[in-house]
């Protein structure tokens, strides 16, 4: 692992890299770097596969993160190629023109992160969802139970009493250091 | 426009989600020539119930009951990915008992068994011969009992949680198992062999229909039984090795033709495999021990900021799981790949040009496309 | 024979002037008004009629969720279902049980309604695991519907996550038994209540673009 | 001493509750201890109930008798008698009632071992366990309250 | 193509001639597997109605509803399980404290009505109650930790050599780890007596946010730290986890919270109306519950004076608790927190004769929380003798720096905190020391933990022994006469010990101790108050706002309560803080009514 790292130190900025197991590395790069890295990761390295390509959302940060995984089909080892870009309006280059499935994951992340993708087919076009007009889910921002509240009602009758509270209330439990209101 | 012109004018079918022949609820929107399919795109998002989002905001054990609904006829991996991953972020992956990871094994290959006895059924059901698919299924119904035994329930089990399995194997399992499944499947092979690999239907329809071209194989990462009907004999189970797997003594099966006759062919041989790994399981697993680590307090358990990706076979081929971290007691983000995102996908609609109408049921079957799994 | 309640909502109110849903046989649906006039006979003929009806419930090969998987063993001679009379028909035109295994998203929403209505009549619908009666596992979900008696009849419910095949052939049993009695009559009551249950669907499914009844 | 009948047994034994109600009546009266007068009050209260069940049994109703056996504690037996005075408190109060009661209980016992008569020899351990049952009560209290840590 | 392959699906028809293995349609031929999860049963006697089922439950399917009445430890809630919810993971019943959740085998329920899938399991009859198989909770498998992190303790050799604590006290990662641990269901908020707000300020610390800790923790009591230290822990006896496993260390969390801070007023926030400004407060007895009404009142503008008879505030606490269990600087740090909040504290100052008359008139209100100083004589023959002493004092003057001297052996009569306390000290003090207990082990009212530590430290306990008498023996020293005991069935409470006459053992040592009880003292007061106050036991009677049948006289501490214990004196004094505010007028008068019912969350 550590000789694909230095050859791609050689190349390319690294901006941190951390190895997870004996048989998976991770690396982070600028988002301009990400396709040039893997476009010479595919042809010049045994890292050929395209097994993964995921978001993170890192809402309080203001970023997301894309995550590329690699994979050396033969050596049976894999490498996270990690890149963090804006959260408003974010873009980031397609890779479908290197991997043609990548078009399905840059489909679905167009969907339910709403990153967009120049160049790559079938931006735009429903994957998952059905006439959707609210947030992309899959962003942090975007809360689900709320929207069930709104969408999906329940059936009516349940009540709860939580145990803390109730017992709390029922024994008298009271502050001293504040006043009530 | 003549006439002939006009009968080989471009017809629009949307084959599914109410289909017989479809594998699960989805869809295919095809374009045809006559009979012959010019174009299809997948369609999905039938079953989408936004696992990932409701894990971000469930804890790491509340996560079991749900991750494991991800993939109906094989819930077991997913069970085992989750937990693997979040072990190994959390570092209790070096306190996993010996007998927890034997136990898990054994439940991993039974529920590939039960999938691959699923989808050998299905492969001659999608060729209207019912018969095979009855005996399959009354076999993984089988393999379904043992699972109630073993787990507390037939489907869903949720089996498997970080730091081991949820209950010990219970008396005389390893006797049950032989007598009341393995024996009865291995009885029954023959006769399946005869059915389906001996039939003349089932040569006419499978030989050389849906080839993969082997040079797909590594930039697509095709995996599973699709892959070694490639004759690569690619294999998580060997490649990346996980649980007891390095200690059994198995062959990856391999075959050529890459067409749906030897992706068939693949999984009949994986089902007696797998038959034999069951066996070898409950032979060298330690009968005492504990069968989980001891846990912190699940409902207040944090697991530090990191992120890895952990892969299993499953019968369809490889399963990962991305897991990303943040220190607090949810997950930040947990992605779920599946084998079907790429074949049910990317390699369906780049085989569907040139195929028959008729085959694209045998097809799907074969590429064993699991539409949950590809939208979650 | 009992009244079926109409679930309070908030999201449509119930259709105003909405009648109590017909008894069988009192002339509704499908030539039924030819029936003869005495009400002894007419009495008879219900009996009669419902018993048939009981015997050959003829079930959608529809797996619209995760609890699909537990009726393709029903299906074999483990656990046979041919025996109770009923058996997978391909399409909507040939059944008349529709089951909805599980959860819904809202995109099969659409489909599962769709193929209800072109499902002919009488028809029922047997709401399969627990996620058809309160969310069950997909309760927080944004895409999966929580209650499906808002959208559709349901005219008997088999909980568990999921429901084991005997407890699929318990379900089945109920339903011939309220189909004998003539209590099964979901189809009425979507019939009757078209508007609330069209206002309920539309609710949901934003871009509505079929038809208003898929005959 | 020397009885010839029930009934001059009986006597006898309603006299020996007064007295103890009379007794405690007077010391009632010059305890200090707030609540304490009321508590020698209640006791002579108590009293006036023995004299009363008494007069039931001499009347021919034999019901009133404690029937079984009566728990000894045995706990006033090895404690020092105390005498009235006072400054009394509650633990001395306690441990002057189980004493007298312990005595009037002695005192039936050694009747009974003194009487040939069988049926007298009955009502003196009749009387014996009564007096018995009033000493359990306090030793119960002594024990509770004031061996309650020990 | 060959024949062979036109034929070989035909053998198919073999399988005609199979043994058919259709499962037949007759009720119970497949039952559920014996750990199959089906339907839940619930014992409704074991359950505690913690809430934890509820709490873990991913899918929001169990609410807690009232079912039973509300006792210490049993919250009289019951899990109500929502079938249309229940996905049958039994989390539930494997996170189940009190392990009485549980599932049974039984599968089937099917109805017309979506309504009629809910009921709660061992309250609403259902066929599969009781059933005995079924999904069960199993030892080897755990998902609360029902271990307690160890506390350091000195070693038992080192630690008789020395007045230093015991208790070393949980370091940041321990108190961490062992504060995850709680489930928060608030059963041991009804235990306190002070309703402490325990789960949060557990929960703050599991979150590393110590001064919100501290701050929920001085919310209701004043005297933490001594609390962290000596607490009875009527918490931890209650504590759902404790039902099966050990405890929360409740006490011990707090103890490292309140040992953080050495300033507290700069770390406490305060927020309260100055409501009592110009008001005046007389407090008797520095305990417990007088320091907490101070404090209270004083940080609402009361000018508050505490008169103490002994050279230092705490009360019991103060000169009954030995040094190596409560230190000196932990309680003047307290002190100093009362000084910060503005009270007037007036030590070696016995109130007597007329003076509570003279308070009363200077006052707005008095609060009394003198405690029990006066101990129970042990009535045995030989009392009076030198060398018999009382455990009380042998503490107090220990405590306030007299000389004390026990000898080389010492036997303690009694089985109370103060008998180990008394023991603990004369083992420090180089006695070989044994206590003799009236009752069996089990029946001692000193703290489980505080016997172990005694017995560690070589004290000998024998149980059942019932002091005779005291006698002097020809060489000065005092030959203590015991009796054994056996234990006699009683009709209420606990069995009680009944002398076996005829055997006497006899020991002769340099001290007897006697610890088996105190009682209250009245006779400062002046008579005509001390009537309106007190009964014969010494004990006083107050109302709902701790006042007593004297007007403008408020009490608490181990005078009112029968529980005798630090924590309880705190909640008296908290309702005196209350009950004095009410009393002038400042609060409304409570309204007697029925605790309104409860904090409905619906989903």
């Amino acid at each position: 692992m550590k000789t694909i790292i230095d050859d791609i130190r050689a190349r390319f900025s690294v901006e941190w890299e951390h190895e997870q197991r004996a048989d998976l590395a991770q690396i982070g790069v600028a988002p301009g770097t990400v396709v040039p890295l893997l476009t010479w990761m595919k042809l010049h390295t045994p890292f050929v596969q395209l097994n993964h390509l995921s978001v993170v959302d890192w809402l309080e940060d203001g970023e997301f993160q894309l995550t590329y995984l690699l994979t050396d089909p033969h050596g049976h080892r894999s490498l996270m190629v990690c890149t963090r870009i804006p959260r408003e309006e974010a873009t980031m280059e397609s890779v479908h023109e290197l991997w043609p499935q990548a078009v399905t994951y840059e489909q679905e992340i167009n969907e339910m992160f709403g990153i967009h993708f120049p160049g790559s087919p079938r931006q735009g076009v429903p994957f998952i969802l059905e006439g959707w007009d609210d947030l992309p889910p899959m962003r942090r921002d975007f809360d689900t139970v709320a929207y069930m509240h709104a969408h999906h009602p329940s059936r009516p009758g349940r009540e709860h009493v939580d145990p803390r509270v109730y017992v709390g209330k029922v024994f008298g439990e009271r502050g001293y250091l504040h006043d009530d209101d | 426009m003549t006439t002939t012109e006009t009968l080989r004018r471009r017809v629009q079918l949307w084959f599914g989600p109410q289909h017989p022949g479809i594998t699960g609820n989805m869809s295919v929107q095809a374009w045809l020539e006559g009979d012959t399919l010019t174009q299809g795109i997948t369609h999905v998002g039938y079953l989408h119930r936004a696992f990932e989002k409701l894990m971000e905001r469930r804890k790491f054990i509340q996560s079991f009951p749900i991750v494991c609904r991800i993939c109906v006829p094989e819930p077991d991996t997913n069970e085992y990915l989750l937990a693997a991953a979040l072990e190994e972020l959390s570092g209790l992956d070096r306190e996993v008992p010996e007998k927890a990871l034997w136990i898990r094994t054994l439940v991993l290959e039974m529920s590939r068994l039960a999938a691959m006895l699923q989808v050998l059924g299905g492969h001659v059901g999608s060729m209207g011969l019912g018969v095979v698919p009855n005996w399959t299924y009354t076999l993984r119904d089988y393999v379904l009992d043992r699972f109630e035994e073993l787990t507390g329930a037939r489907v869903y089990h949720m089996y498997t949680v970080f730091g081991g399995v949820r209950r010990d194997l219970p008396e005389g399992f390893a006797e049950r198992m032989e007598t009341e499944v393995l024996a009865k499947i291995e009885a029954k092979l023959p006769v399946i062999d005869n059915a389906i690999f001996d039939s003349s239907v089932f040569r006419k329809r499978a030989i050389g229909v849906g080839v993969v071209p082997e040079e797909w194989a590594d930039e697509m990462g095709i995996s599973g039984p699709v892959v070694r009907a490639m004759g690569i004999p690619r294999d998580t189970r060997k490649d990346f090795p996980y649980l007891k797997y390095p200690e059994l003594d198995f062959e990856v099966v391999t075959t050529t033709g890459s067409d749906i006759y030897a992706r068939a062919w693949i999984r009949r041989q994986e089902i007696a495999q797998s038959v034999d790994l069951i066996r070898q399981i409950l032979r060298r697993m330690p009968t005492e021990g504990p069968y989980c680590a001891k846990l912190p307090n699940m409902l207040t358990w944090t697991i530090p900021p990191g992120q890895t990706y952990v892969r299993a076979e499953a019968s369809r081929g490889e399963m990962g799981y991305y897991v990303v971290t943040d220190g607090s007691d949810k997950m930040r983000r947990v992605h779920v790949r599946g084998p079907s995102y790429v074949h049910g996908v990317s390699l369906l609609e780049r085989l569907i040009p040139g195929t028959n109408i008729a085959d694209l049921s045998p097809l799907m079957v074969s590429l064993q496309t699991c539409p949950p799994e590809i939208e979650r | 024979m009992e009244k079926r309640k109409l679930p309070v909502l908030p999201v449509a109110a119930p259709p105003e002037g909405s009648r109590p849903h017909a008894p069988l046989g009192e002339g509704c649906f499908l030539g039924e008004e030819e029936l003869p006039k005495a009400p002894a006979l007419k009495e008879a003929l219900a009996t009669i009629k419902n018993w048939f009806r009981a015997q050959s419930l003829w079930v959608m090969a529809y797996g619209t969720g995760c609890g699909a998987i537990e009726l393709r063993p029903l299906t074999t001679a483990r656990f046979d279902m041919e025996r109770f009379g009923m058996a997978m028909r391909p399409t909507p035109r040939q059944s008349n049980v529709l089951i909805v295994s599980g959860y819904l998203a809202t995109k099969s929403l659409k489909r599962v309604i769709r193929a209800y209505e072109q499902m002919p009549s009488p028809k029922w619908i047997v709401g399969l695991g627990s996620c058809t009666i309160n969310g069950g596992m997909y309760w927080d979900s944004y895409n999966t519907i929580n209650r499906l008696d808002l959208y559709l009849p349901v005219d008997v419910y088999i909980a568990g996550c999921m429901p084991r095949p005997e407890a699929l052939i318990e379900g089945f049993k109920y339903l011939m038994e309220r189909v004998k009695k003539g209590e099964a009559n979901g189809w009425h009551h979507y019939l009757e209540n078209l508007d609330w249950y069209k206002a309920n669907q539309k609710k949901l499914i934003t871009d509505w673009n079929l038809p208003d009844y898929n005959w | 001493m020397q009885f010839d009948s029930i009934e001059e047994i009986l006597d006898f034994a309603i006299g020996k509750e007064m007295e103890a109600h009379d007794m405690y009546m007077d010391i009632a009266g010059k305890v200090k201890r707030p609540g304490l007068e009321k508590t020698f009050l209640e006791l002579a209260q108590m009293e006036l109930g023995h004299k009363a069940r008494l007069e039931q049994v001499k009347a021919g109703d034999l019901s009133g008798f404690a029937a079984g056996e009566v728990q000894n504690l045995k706990i006033s037996d090895h404690l020092v008698d105390v005498k009235p005075h006072p400054n009394m408190d509650y633990q001395e109060a306690l441990l002057f009632a189980m004493k007298a009661e312990q005595r009037a209980h002695d005192l039936y016992v050694d009747l009974a071992r003194a009487t040939s008569d069988p049926g007298l020899r009955e009502l003196f351990k009749g009387l014996a366990k009564e007096e018995l049952k009033h000493k359990l009560f306090f030793e119960t209290e002594y024990d509770d309250v004031i061996l309650e840590g020990n | 193509m060959s024949l062979k392959n036109t034929l070989a699906p035909f053998s198919a028809w073999m399988q005609a001639f199979s043994k058919p293995f259709t499962v037949p349609d007759e009720p119970g031929v497949r039952p559920g597997a014996p750990r199959y999860r089906g339907w839940h049963i619930n014992d409704r006697e074991t359950c505690i109605g913690c809430g934890t089922c509820a709490e873990i439950c991913q899918n929001v399917a169990i609410d807690m509803v009232p079912v039973d009445e509300p006792t210490k430890g049993d919250s009289g809630l019951r899990p109500k399980v929502d079938y249309g919810r229940c996905c049958w993971c039994a989390l539930c019943v494997d996170v189940c404290p009190s392990g009485s959740l549980a599932m049974s085998n039984e599968y089937v329920w099917v109805d017309h009505d979506g309504d009629a899938f809910r009921y709660t399991p061992g309250v609403d009859e259902k066929p599969w109650d009781g059933a005995e198989l079924g999904w069960r909770k199993d030892e080897g498998f755990d998902i609360v930790d029902h271990e307690r992190v160890p506390m350091g303790h000195l070693d038992p050799e080192e630690r008789i050599h020395t007045w230093a604590e015991v208790v070393v006290g949980y370091t940041e990662e321990e108190a961490r780890r062992e504060a995850a641990r709680c489930v928060e269901c608030g059963l041991c908020v009804a235990a306190c007596p002070a309703h402490m707000h325990i789960p949060d300020y557990i929960a703050a610390i599991r979150d590393g946010d110590d001064v919100r800790a501290l701050n929920v923790i001085y919310d209701n009591n004043s005297m933490p730290e001594m609390c962290g230290k000596v607490c009875t822990r009527r918490c931890e006896s209650v504590c759902s986890i404790g039902v099966n496993g050990d405890p929360l260390a409740i006490r011990w969390l707090k103890r490292y919270v309140t040992e953080r801070f050495d300033d507290l007023k700069s770390v406490l926030d305060v927020d309260v109306e100055r409501v009592g400004e110009g008001r005046k407060i007389a407090v008797i007895g520095g305990g417990p519950s007088g320091i907490t009404v101070a404090y209270y009142l004083a940080i609402r503008g009361f000018e508050v004076t505490i008169h103490e008879a002994l050279p230092q505030l705490g009360g019991a606490t103060f000169f009954g608790i030995p040094k190596y269990r409560f230190p000196m600087p932990s309680l003047e740090k307290q002190i100093k927190l009362l000084e910060d909040a503005g009270v007037k504290i007036v030590t070696n100052h016995r109130v007597e004769g007329d003076e509570l008359r003279r308070m009363l008139e200077e006052n707005d209100a008095v609060f009394i929380g003198t405690g029990l100083m006066k101990p129970y004589r042990l009535g045995a023959e030989g009392e009076d003798l030198p060398g018999v002493v009382y455990a009380l004092d042998l503490l107090r003057d220990k405590n306030i720096g007299r000389e004390v001297e026990v000898g080389e052996r010492v036997v303690v009569v009694g089985g109370g905190n103060v008998a180990i306390d008394a023991a603990r000290v004369s083992r420090r003090l180089g006695a070989e020391v044994t206590i003799a207990y009236r009752r069996r082990i089990v029946d001692m009212p000193a703290d489980d933990e505080e016997i172990e530590d005694a017995e560690a430290e070589g004290v000998e306990i024998i149980p059942q022994a019932i002091p005779l008498r005291v006698e002097r023996t020809d060489d000065g020293r005092l030959d203590f006469v015991w009796g054994p005991a056996e234990m006699v069935p009683s009709d209420r409470g606990r069995p009680r010990p009944k002398l076996i006459e005829g055997v006497e053992h006899h020991m002769v040592v340099d001290r007897v101790i006697v610890a088996i009880g105190q009682s209250a003292d009245h006779s400062w007061m002046p008579p005509d108050i001390a009537e309106k106050v007190a009964d014969a036991k010494g004990w006083i009677t107050v109302d709902h706002n701790g006042m007593t049948g004297h007007r403008g006289i408020f009490a608490g501490g181990d005078l009112v309560n029968d529980t005798a214990d630090a924590i309880s004196a705190i909640a008296d004094g908290l309702r005196a803080v209350e009950g004095i505010q009410r009393f002038l007028g400042i609060l409304p008068e409570r309204e007697e009514t029925e605790p309104e019912i409860p904090v409905i969350t619906v989903r």
